[in-house]
C-alpha cells in the first residue's frame, strides 16, 4: 500500500492533491461532476472585503501550452462566500483552503478573520500575488517588507494556520518566502501566475481586455519547479505547490522539488476530472519510481535531501 | 452536464472553411445526456491532448438526433477548430455535455417564431428551430453569411419555414446586414431569436426593442461549467451584478444583459 | 509590395528576422542548410575573454512548449571567434550582431572592444543576463545600477551601437531598460531565458547537470510580448524581440508590441529552416492583417500608438 | 545533413516498447541523402508540430536500402518517442539526414570486427556490421538486452556472423552484462565496435582498454547539427577541449573522448 497521506499545519490530508483558488469556484460545479471528498483539501476563490465585480471581458487567452486570465478578483464578498458557498461544502470531509485578497493590511486582516471564524475554514491562504488588480495586492507580492507585515498582522488577528501564495514576478522569490516566514508564515503556496499578455491580431490590442493577464499551466511548470526548489532549501515551513501540474508525474515532480502538497488549476479547465485522475494515478508512479509515500518523495530531488545520485 | 466520449461518425465541409460533425454516443449515459440537450445548449470540446490547448472549445448543438447523435457546426477559425476539423472518422472525442442553458421553449407560449442568424450562430437556431416547429410554432428565418460560400443549411431552414438568406456582398439572396431584411419576412411573431457576432446582436437587439426575444452570446471561456468566472456579461438589473455565459447563458432573455 | 525594411542604430535590415544568440553557433551550420544573405541579421554566440568550457552535461531539456539550456557560455574565446569564426560571415552582405558576455565590467569592456574593432561586426549585444553561470553576468541583469555602469564603460570604449540584451527574471523590467537607455544604450534585446528546472524522476535530480537552466520557446512568449509592450512605453531607444517566436504570425504580435526587429532562438532547433520560413511567410501575414510594411506595425498594438480599436 | 520529408512507409513493433520503422523517400534529394548514409550517423527527427515538442529526436541509422529506404529502430521512453510510435504509415516524417560522423569505416583496415551492442545500441551496429559483412570483414557480435521481451534482430546479426546474446535475467541467451561474454565469442579482432547506454561504454571500454575500437556515445541535444555546444564530451586531449556529439561524433574512437 502506498500512502498518500501527507501533513501540514493545520492540514493532515489524505492525499496531497488540492484544486486550487480561482480554477475550482466554491466547489458547486465540480461536485456535480465528483465526489469532493475524494479530494485532499479544496482551495476556494479569493474573497475580498466587498463584492467585486473584476475585470471587463475578454479574461482568458489560451497561449501555447498555458493560458492568460485576468478575472480581477471578481467574488460576492467575503460575507456572502461564508452565508452562500460555504454550507455547500460542509457536507464534505475534506479539509478547505479560504484564499484570501485585499488591498489593503486591514481588508487582509478583515477578510481573513471572518474566514478563520468559520468553522469550515481549515487554513488561510493569503493572496498577497494577484497580479490582475489595480490597486494593492501585488505590492504585497513584490516587497518583502510589506509581504511580512501582512503576514504578522494576520497571523497576530487569526488562529488558523496562514500560508501565503507567492508571486513569481520577483527577482528573488527565497527574499520574499524568508520575509513571511520570519513574519510568521504556517506554509507557503507557490506558485500564482506570471504577468504576461498576448495580443490579438485582427484587433491589434491585447486579447485579454485587462491588457496583461496571469499565465499558468504546463507552460509555467519549470518556472514553478525551480523557485520551489530554491526556496525549499531556505525555509523550513512546508510548501503546497502548484504551476502547470496536469499528471501524476508532475505531481512527483513537484514533491521531488520539495513542495509538500500541490495544487492543480489550469488542468482543471482542460479535464474536470483531472484532480480525480491524479489522485487515481498517483500511488502507480509512486510506485514506479521506487517510493513508497507521498512524505518519502518530499524533498527527495534535492541533494541536500541526501538522497544519492546514481 | 457530464464528461463524455463521443465517437465522430462523420464529418464534412458544408461551406467555406465550415465543417459539419456528427458525435455518436456509445454509452448509456453517453446517450442520456444526448436526449437531455435542449436548444440553446453547447457542447464544451477538448481540442488538444497533453499541454497541446489548455482550454475546451464552446460549440452549440445544430441538431440531435434521438439515436444517440449530436450534430455541431463549426468554423475554422484558429488553431483549436483547425485542429477539430481534422479529427478523423471513428475517433473519439472529449466534451461536456451538455452545457449552458438553453432556451426556455418549455415556457414560452407563442405562435409565430422569428429566427435572427448570422454566420456560425446560425447552427443553434436550426435545433431550436426543429423542436419549435414539432411544437407547432410557425418559423419564419433570417439568415446571413459573409458570402455566397459561406452559406450552409439553406434547405433545412427552407423546410422549418419560409427563410431569407442575406450575404453581405449580395453573391446569394438579399444584400447587405440581417437586420435591413426583417421586416421582409414577417413583422408579426411572438419572439425572436438571434445569434450572431455580437455586432449584429446589438443591432438586432435595438432595431427589434419593441419586442420579446432571446439572444445567445458568446465569450471566451476558460471551464466552461460556471467555476471561474471569465465569461461574465453584466446584467441590465443596474446592481452591477453579472451573469455567467457559460451556465447562466449563453441565450439570454434580450433585455437581460448589457452587450 | 509590402516593405519588410526596418532601421535600427547601425543596422538597416532588409527583414526584422535575425537568429538569436546561442541557438545558431557563429552561422556555419545553417549556412550549409540556406544562404545566410537572407536574413535580416545574424546574432552570433556570446563571446567571453578566454576560452569556456561551459557547464557538465546534459546541458538542454525539453518541457512543454519549451526548453530549457545550460550551455554555460561555451566559446573558444573573443580572439579565436574575430580569428576563425568571423571570417566564414564575411561572404554574406548580412549585418552581424555580436553578443558579448563576462563576468566583470573589464571583461565586457575588454570583449566589446576586440569586437567593435572587426569590420564584420555591425553592433555588439550585451549578454548581462546569462542565468547559467556561476560567477558575475547575472548580477548585471538583476541590477539597474551594475547594468547602467556596465553600458556607461562600455559605451564609452567602442564606437558601435550597443544593444542591451535584457533578463526577465527581475521584478521590474523597465527600471532595468530605463537604467541602461539612460546610461548611452542604443537599443534593448528582450528576453533572454527564464530560470526554470526539471527534475527527472527516474533519477530524482534536476535533469540539467547545472540544475537550472534558461527557459525559452513558446512557453515563454507571452511573457516576452507583455515584457516589450511595459518597456516600449518607457523608452525610446528600439527594441530587439524575443522568446517563443515560431511563426510570421509571431513576427507580427512582437512588433504590435513594440519590438523594431526580432530575434528567432528555440524554433531553429524544432526546423532548422525557420528563419527562412518565416521571412518567407512575413509579407503575407503583414497583408493579410491590413500592414502594408513592418515599419507600420512596429508598435500598432499599443493605444498610446494612437492606433484605433474596433 | 539535408531537411527531408520522409514517408513512413511500415511501423511495426519488434520487442517489448521497440519499433521498427521504415522511411521512403519520394524526391531525388531525399533519395541522394540516404545513399551517402554511414553506419553510425543519425537522423534528427521532429516528433511534433507547432509547440508540441521543440526539440527534435536522435535516431540511429538502423539500415539502408539502396531504393531510397531507411530504417529505424527507437524504444518508446518517452513522450517523443511515443507520439512517434503513433505515427501512421503513410505520413510524412520531418528529418535531418544524415546527421553527424559515423565509423570511418573506408579508412580502417581489418579483417574481423567485434560489435557489442546494448539494448536500443544495437541497430546502428546493425548497418555497421552488414556494411563491413560486404567488403568482407568477418563479424562477431555480443548483443544485450534486458529480458527475453526486448530481444530483437537476432536472426539479422546471425546472418553477419557469430552472435551471442545475452540477458540481465537470463531470460534468453546468456545471462549477465555483456562484457562478461565477450571472450565466448572472439578474442581476436582487429577492431570493436560499441553502442550502449553509458556504463556499457565505460566497461566495454576499460575491458578492451588494449585493443583499437570505436564508441557510439549519446548525448540530449538541442539542434543536432552542431550550433548549440548541447551536446558536448570532454576529449581526452588534455586540453579541455571538447567534442560536439552531434556532429563529431556519435562515432569517437574509444581512447579519443572521456566518458
Ligand atoms: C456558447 C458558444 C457557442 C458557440 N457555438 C459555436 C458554433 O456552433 N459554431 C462555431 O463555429 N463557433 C461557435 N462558437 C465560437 C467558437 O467557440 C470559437 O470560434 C472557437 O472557440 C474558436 O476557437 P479556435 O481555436 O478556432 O480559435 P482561437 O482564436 O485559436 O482560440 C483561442 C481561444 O479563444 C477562444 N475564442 C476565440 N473565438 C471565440 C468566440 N467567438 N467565442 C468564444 N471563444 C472564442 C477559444 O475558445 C480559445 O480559448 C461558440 C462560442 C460560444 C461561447
Ligand atoms: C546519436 C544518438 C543516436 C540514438 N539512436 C537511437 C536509436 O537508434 N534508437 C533509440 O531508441 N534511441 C536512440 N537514441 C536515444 C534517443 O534519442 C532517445 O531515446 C530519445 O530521444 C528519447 O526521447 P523521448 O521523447 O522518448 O524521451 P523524453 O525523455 O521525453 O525526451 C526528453 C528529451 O530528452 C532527450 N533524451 C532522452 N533520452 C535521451 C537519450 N538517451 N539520448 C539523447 N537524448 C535523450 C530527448 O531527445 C528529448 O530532447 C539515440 C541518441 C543519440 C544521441
Ligand atoms: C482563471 C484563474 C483564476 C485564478 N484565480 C485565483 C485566485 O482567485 N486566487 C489565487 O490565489 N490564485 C488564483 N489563480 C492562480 C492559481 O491558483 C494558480 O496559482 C496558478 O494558476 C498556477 O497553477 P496552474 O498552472 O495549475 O493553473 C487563478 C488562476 C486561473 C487560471
Ligand atoms: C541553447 C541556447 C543557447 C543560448 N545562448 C545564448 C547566448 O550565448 N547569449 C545570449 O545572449 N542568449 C543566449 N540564449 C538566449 C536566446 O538568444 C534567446 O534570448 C532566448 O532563447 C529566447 O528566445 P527563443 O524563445 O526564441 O529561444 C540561448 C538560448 C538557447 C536556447
Ligand atoms: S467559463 Fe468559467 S465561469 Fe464561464
Ligand atoms: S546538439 Fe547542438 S551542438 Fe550538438
Amino acid at each position: 500500500m502506498i500512502s498518500l497521506q501527507t501533513s501540514l499545519p493545520g492540514l493532515a490530508l489524505d492525499n496531497p492533491i488540492m484544486p486550487a483558488s480561482g480554477c475550482f469556484g466554491f466547489g458547486r460545479e465540480f461536485g456535480d461532476l465528483y465526489d469532493l471528498n475524494k479530494l485532499g483539501a479544496i482551495i476556494i476563490k479569493a474573497a475580498t472585503k466587498q463584492a467585486r465585480a473584476g475585470n471587463q471581458t475578454p479574461r482568458v487567452a489560451e497561449t501555447a501550452a498555458g493560458m492568460l486570465n485576468a478575472i480581477g478578483l471578481q467574488n460576492p464578498g467575503v460575507k456572502a462566500i461564508i452565508e452562500k458557498e460555504l454550507p455547500y461544502l460542509s457536507q464534505f470531509n475534506t479539509p478547505v483552503i479560504a484564499n484570501v485578497a485585499g488591498s489593503s493590511i486591514e481588508e487582509y486582516v478583515y477578510v481573513a478573520k471572518m474566514l478563520a471564524d468559520s468553522e469550515l475554514v481549515a487554513a488561510l491562504e493569503l493572496n498577497i500575488s494577484c497580479p490582475n488588480v489595480k490597486e494593492g495586492g501585488i505590492q504585497f507580492g513584490i516587497d518583502p517588507a510589506l509581504a511580512a507585515e501582512v503576514t504578522a498582522q494576520v497571523k497576530d488577528a487569526v488562529m488558523k494556520p496562514v500560508y501565503i501564495k507567492l508571486s513569481p514576478n520577483v527577482t528573488d522569490i527565497t527574499a520574499m518566502a524568508k520575509a513571511v516566514e520570519t513574519a510568521g508564515a504556517d506554509g507557503l503556496s507557490m506558485i500564482n501566475t506570471i504577468t504576461g499578455m498576448q495580443i490579438n491580431l485582427p484587433d491589434r490590442s491585447p486579447t485579454i481586455a485587462n491588457k496583461t493577464g496571469g499565465l499558468s499551466g504546463p507552460a509555467i511548470k519549470p518556472i514553478a519547479v525551480r523557485m520551489i526548489y530554491e526556496v525549499k532549501k531556505q525555509v523550513a515551513i512546508p510548501i503546497i505547490g502548484m504551476g502547470g501540474i496536469t499528471t501524476a508525474e508532475d505531481v512527483l515532480e513537484f514533491l521531488l522539488a520539495g513542495a509538500s502538497a500541490v495544487a492543480i488549476g489550469t488542468a482543471n479547465f482542460q479535464n474536470p476530472l483531472a484532480c480525480i485522475n491524479i489522485i487515481n494515478d498517483l500511488p502507480g508512479v509512486l510506485q514506479q519510481y521506487g517510493f513508497s509515500s507521498v512524505e518519502e518523495a518530499i524533498g527527495g530531488g534535492m541533494e541536500h535531501a541526501g538522497i544519492s545520485r546514481s | 452536464m457530464n464528461r463524455q466520449l463521443l465517437t465522430v461518425t462523420r464529418i464534412n465541409e458544408i461551406a467555406e472553411e465550415t465543417v459539419e460533425m456528427v458525435l455518436q454516443a456509445s454509452t448509456t449515459s453517453g446517450m442520456a445526456d444526448i436526449s437531455v440537450i435542449q436548444p440553446g445548449q453547447f457542447l464544451h470540446i477538448k481540442v488538444g491532448d497533453g499541454s497541446a490547448h489548455m482550454l475546451r472549445r464552446p460549440i452549440s448543438v445544430a441538431d440531435v438526433d434521438k439515436s444517440g447523435k449530436v450534430i455541431i457546426i463549426f468554423k475554422i477559425t484558429g488553431e483549436g477548430t483547425k485542429h477539430l476539423s481534422q479529427w478523423r472518422e471513428g475517433s473519439e472525442l472529449d466534451v461536456l455535455i451538455p452545457c449552458g442553458t438553453g432556451y426556455p421553449i418549455e415556457e414560452l407560449q407563442m405562435e409565430r417564431a422569428l429566427l435572427i442568424g448570422g454566420g456560425i450562430g446560425v447552427p443553434p437556431l436550426y435545433y431550436l428551430g426543429k423542436v419549435l416547429k414539432e411544437k407547432g410554432v410557425n418559423i419564419y428565418s433570417v439568415l446571413g453569411f459573409q458570402t455566397k460560400a459561406h452559406v450552409f443549411y439553406q434547405q433545412q431552414f427552407n423546410k422549418l419555414g419560409e427563410t431569407i438568406m442575406v450575404t453581405d456582398d449580395g453573391s446569394f439572396g438579399e444584400k447587405g446586414l440581417v437586420t435591413e431584411h426583417l421586416s421582409k419576412v414577417t413583422n408579426d411573431f411572438d419572439y425572436f431569436f438571434t445569434c450572431g457576432p455580437a455586432g449584429m446582436l446589438r443591432a438586432v437587439s435595438s432595431r427589434l426593442a419593441d419586442k420579446q426575444g432571446y439572444i445567445s452570446v458568446e465569450q471566451r471561456m476558460g471551464c466552461g461549467i460556471g467555476a471561474c468566472y471569465a465569461c461574465v456579461i453584466p446584467s441590465t438589473a443596474g446592481d452591477g451584478s453579472l451573469k455567467k455565459i457559460c451556465k447562466d447563458g449563453p441565450v439570454f432573455p434580450a433585455k437581460e444583459v448589457v452587450l
